[in-house]
């Protein structure tokens, strides 16, 4: 299925919820949508025929500078056609509730999220460091992160 | 009670037939490299490491012009240039015949950090870096893996320092002089209409 | 045999102490620095929490301080057993992006080369798995064809096991004038020592006796972890982006896509992601020989460089089938000529996630096997 | 191999062997090596490679052993990140004296590719225990590891084990000779 075909069909489902779609030139078709209906779109996008993204290729934090935002990239396997979602929030509020009970294969993708970008995913249910060490400080992959000095009494700068 | 004999007749006949394989194999084709003794350039057993493998980097000096490329190209920011302009009439021309545009106080390459991608290779003009079959290097100190490949000596660089300042002082000179020549003469040409202008203005 | 390994004892009846153990993260059959916190009951493993993060080398960060082709390197150390594979879907994205097409001769040369380096990840895979079972025989044999293999790249790209070799719009280096014979002979060996390993090590009775029944592996959990190249199709699940979403020239080539049927236990099991890496080899055979027949020796590989590589403002999410799975980058670019962002979806990160899922009322023995089954690099978990 | 060259020189013939009871020692020590099986990151898979036919690293008298305390020496081959560095202290700090320390490739050596940016990575295992050989390559062929054994071979066949401080002070003097 194209995806201006999806987006119709989301937008005559969930209305205002999805703000915008996007498929300029270079870019893979993604719609943005809010963060309150997030879940319902992801569970209508999984179980309704014809749509059937029961595959989460890849989830991703992303820094947007102003404010922060999560991509979703899926994928179907029985019927080969892919789609995007994204959703941003604030940097002061950065709350995003989690699809980990839709695609299992969140749970880590969210973790590395939090860990990389300080993304809250609500109702995730063991949300921890998962590549840095779990008292390590301050969020890595955000364009103002500034390298430590010192962790553990070893020198980090060269 | 058939299938557990049939189990261990099986588990008897695999490895059987596993050590069929391991027999003929007694008497393959020795395939190990028996280093030290034998050089890998040689062509000692089945693989011989070819010539564009990419171990060490050397700089011919020769060749060099100081371009830079090859610091802005490596992803590690391992190699650090540092460049002299040269003086016009004072420039031997470099190895290959071309112009000598730069001379080369400094030129390092520290091994402890390169991770040989060979992308300071591609953007180099006059082929001076090129990577080479030597790998044999290894040291008890890191520092010696800090390499300089500059071939100038102190007092050739502070000669060429002093050229230069010495070229770039008269340059500077002439230019001045010219540069008063030219604004007397366009003063002596025609008086300027907007400070006449400004002056309104203010 | 046919019945399920699983062991269910009623647990009330046993007085057993709950123990937690601690493997790694320098343990032999953790395959790197992993870690798990292993959580036993007796002998059965009833919980597995593994630790990740021990090799975290801040990919993503250097990608956005690094210019486009600075990258590549990079890449090439995400999952070191396989950096042809690694490299293609990043160059690609690029490609895209700024809208190159690539020589024919260049994309051969790209089949060829992400085959060879199939067949070598997967030689590993069968070699490692067998080193956890206490084989230790076919590792000296699969090694000693992958320094074939090997020898083939260092002579196109001068590396041995890091190659920097697919730039965006070409190859760093032409291939040699005797590559076709070299590739055919080595198709050939390959061939010859797969036979020895199947009798030697995958249909050695003990070994299947081991491995069979263990660590099911049903296809809905498959999909819902993401699961995705031999741990999805050992599962039954013909899921392989060659066929499915063809890139590249992948389309011209006749070769099947290898899935587990339950062969000597249940489908999805440790033998079937074993067997479905080890039938794959052939099929890459099947896809070199085929490509050598077609491909051009003549023309340029470089002839399409860009000199300045800039692609214009957009994101892309590329994809690519690597010798483990799915390998993805999320390339966002704002129009300079560095990257604002690249995730990378890392294929191990995901296939680890389903461990603890798989792994759990098999003795503490079996979790070896499970974990060597699912063939992970910590270079890519961590990136 | 100090050793067993005496033996085809004529002044020493006759199958007896006069030497210093140090130079035994320091022979059968570096003659049979046991290391740290422990891989890291890249640099591992080559260290597989050295172990398996092709470079057979048993021709060294090098075998794999799995418990520090049994082992000789330790071959860091890979990144060390933070996480990872205390881990590597420790079992640094299992292995029995005398140990040794070989740092393969880049990243062990000064943090490699990643000492500019990387933020979780350990620039450099000699940061936290004594390195004996760097070796350098990114990561090195298996024969440059394997010459890498032969220079901490070298290295321990110069050890001093009786009259340390002695000989540690002559060596002092005769450096500080070359330095003038």
């Amino acid at each position: 299925m194209q995806a201006q075909e999806i987006y119709e069909k989301l937008k005559a489902e969930f209305g205002d919820a999805i703000i915008e779609f996007n498929a300029e030139p270079f870019f893979d078709p993604f719609v943005l949508v809010t963060t309150d209906k997030l879940f319902d779109i992801c569970l209508y996008l999984r179980d309704t025929q014809g749509l059937e993204f029961d595959y989460l290729s890849c989830l991703g934090g992303m820094d947007y500078k102003e404010n922060l935002g999560v991509v979703y990239h899926l994928y179907s396997i029985k019927l080969k056609h892919t789609f995007v979602i994204k959703v941003t929030v604030s940097k002061e509020n950065p709350f995003v509730p989690t699809v980990e009970r839709i695609w299992r294969t969140a749970d880590w993708h969210e973790r590395e999220a939090y860990d990389m970008m300080g993304i809250q995913f609500e109702g995730h249910h063991n949300l921890i460091r998962i590549l840095c060490p779990y008292d390590w400080e301050n969020f890595p992959l955000r364009k103002d992160y500034v390298q430590p000095d010192e962790y553990h009494g070893m020198k980090v700068p060269y | 009670m058939k299938k557990y004999i049939n189990n261990i007749w099986l588990g008897i006949y695999t490895v059987l037939v596993g050590m069929k394989i391991t027999i003929i194999h007694l008497f393959a084709k020795n395939v190990t490299v028996q280093y030290p003794n034998k050089h890998p350039l040689e062509k000692a057993s089945g693989d011989k490491m070819p010539m564009n493998a990419r171990n060490r980097i050397f700089v011919d000096m020769d060749l060099c012009n100081g371009c830079n490329g090859c610091a802005r190209a490596c992803p590690v920011n391992c190699i650090t240039v540092q460049t002299l302009k040269v003086v016009p009439g004072d420039a031997p021309p470099l190895k290959n015949g071309e112009k000598r545009g730069l001379w080369v106080p400094s030129y390092t390459l520290d091994f402890a950090k390169c991770c040989f991608c060979g992308l300071c290779i591609d953007p180099c003009p006059t082929e001076a870096i090129k990577m080479t079959t030597e790998f044999e290097y290894s040291a008890y100190d890191r520092k010696d893996l800090f390499y300089k490949f500059s071939t100038m000596t102190d007092e050739e660089i502070q000669q060429k320092k002093e050229l230069l300042a010495n070229f770039q002082a008269e340059k500077a000179k002439k230019e001045a002089e010219a540069k008063k020549a030219a604004d007397a003469a366009k003063a002596a040409e025609a008086p300027k209409p907007e400070t006449g202008e400004l002056k309104i203005d203010n | 045999m046919g019945e399920t390994k699983k062991v269910e004892f009623e647990y009330s009846q046993i007085d057993s102490e709950r123990m937690r153990l601690n493997v790694g993260p320098q343990h032999p059959s953790t395959h790197g620095v992993l870690r798990l916190e292993v959580e036993l009951d007796g002998e059965i493993v009833t919980e597995v929490i593994p630790h990740i993060g021990y090799l975290h080398r801040c990919f993503e960060k250097h990608c956005e301080k690094m210019t486009y082709p600075q990258v590549i390197p990079y890449i090439d150390r995400m999952d070191y057993i396989c950096a042809m594979n690694n490299e293609w879907p990043y160059v690609m994205g690029i490609e895209k992006l700024m809208g190159i097409e690539v020589p024919e001769k260049v994309e051969y040369i790209r089949v060829i080369f992400a085959e060879l380096n199939r067949i070598a990840n997967h030689q590993i895979a069968i070699a490692t798995f067998g080193l956890d079972a206490g084989a230790f025989t076919p590792f000296l044999y699969l090694f000693r064809d992958r320094e074939f293999i090997l020898s083939i790249f260092e002579k196109a790209s001068g590396g041995r096991l890091l190659y920097n070799y697919y730039w965006v719009g070409g190859l760093a280096a032409d291939v040699h004038k005797e590559f076709k014979e070299d590739v055919l002979s080595i198709v050939k060996q390959v061939r010859e020592t797969n036979k020895e390993i199947a009798d030697l090590l995958l249909y050695n009775k003990i070994f299947i006796e081991r491995v069979a029944n263990v660590g099911i592996l049903p296809a809905d959990v498959a999909i819902s972890y993401g699961c995705s190249g031999p741990v999805a199709r050992g599962s039954g699940l013909a899921f392989d982006l060659r066929k499915d979403a063809p890139y590249s020239i992948y389309d011209r080539f006749d070769f099947d896509v290898v899935t587990g049927h339950g062969e000597v236990g249940t489908v999805g099991d440790c033998f079937d992601r074993n067997i479905v890496r080890f039938h794959e080899m052939e099929q890459s055979c099947r896809i070199i020989e085929q490509a050598i027949e077609q491909m051009p020796m003549d023309g340029d590989v470089r002839e399409k460089l860009p000199k300045k590589i800039r692609p214009p403002k957009g994101e892309i999410y590329t994809k690519a089938e690597n010798p483990k799975g799915e390998l993805g980058f999320y390339i966002v670019s704002n129009g300079t000529d560095k990257p604002e962002r690249i995730k990378s979806r890392g294929t191990s990160f995901v296939n680890l996630s389903v461990l603890p899922e798989i792994s759990k009322g098999y003795l503490f023995a079996d979790l070896i096997m499970i974990l060597g089954s699912v063939d992970i690099v910590l270079g890519e978990v961590d990136r | 191999m100090g050793l067993l060259n005496k033996l085809d020189d004529p002044y020493y013939g006759g199958g007896i062997i006069l030497g210093k009871v140090e130079d035994i020692l320091n022979w059968g020590r570096s003659k049979s090596d046991w290391y740290l099986q422990f891989g890291l990151a890249c640099c591992a898979i080559e260290f597989m490679a050295v172990n398996a036919s092709h470079f057979d690293f048993m021709r060294f008298g090098c075998i794999p052993r799995t418990s520090p305390r049994q082992a000789d020496f330790i071959i860091i081959s890979g990144t060390v990140t933070f996480k990872m560095a205390e881990r590597i202290k420790v079992l640094y700090e299992q292995m029995a004296e005398p140990k040794y320390v070989i740092s393969m490739g880049s990243c062990s050596n000064c943090g490699g590719p990643y000492w500019e940016h990387g933020y979780h990575v350990l620039k450099g295992v000699d940061r936290i225990i004594p390195v004996d050989v760097y070796i350098p390559g990114c990561p090195p062929r298996p024969e440059a590891l394997e010459e890498g054994m032969i220079r901490l071979q070298e290295k321990i066949n110069k050890q001093a084990i009786f009259n340390k401080r002695k000989r540690l002070a002559e060596e002092e003097k005769q450096e500080l000779i070359i330095d003038n």
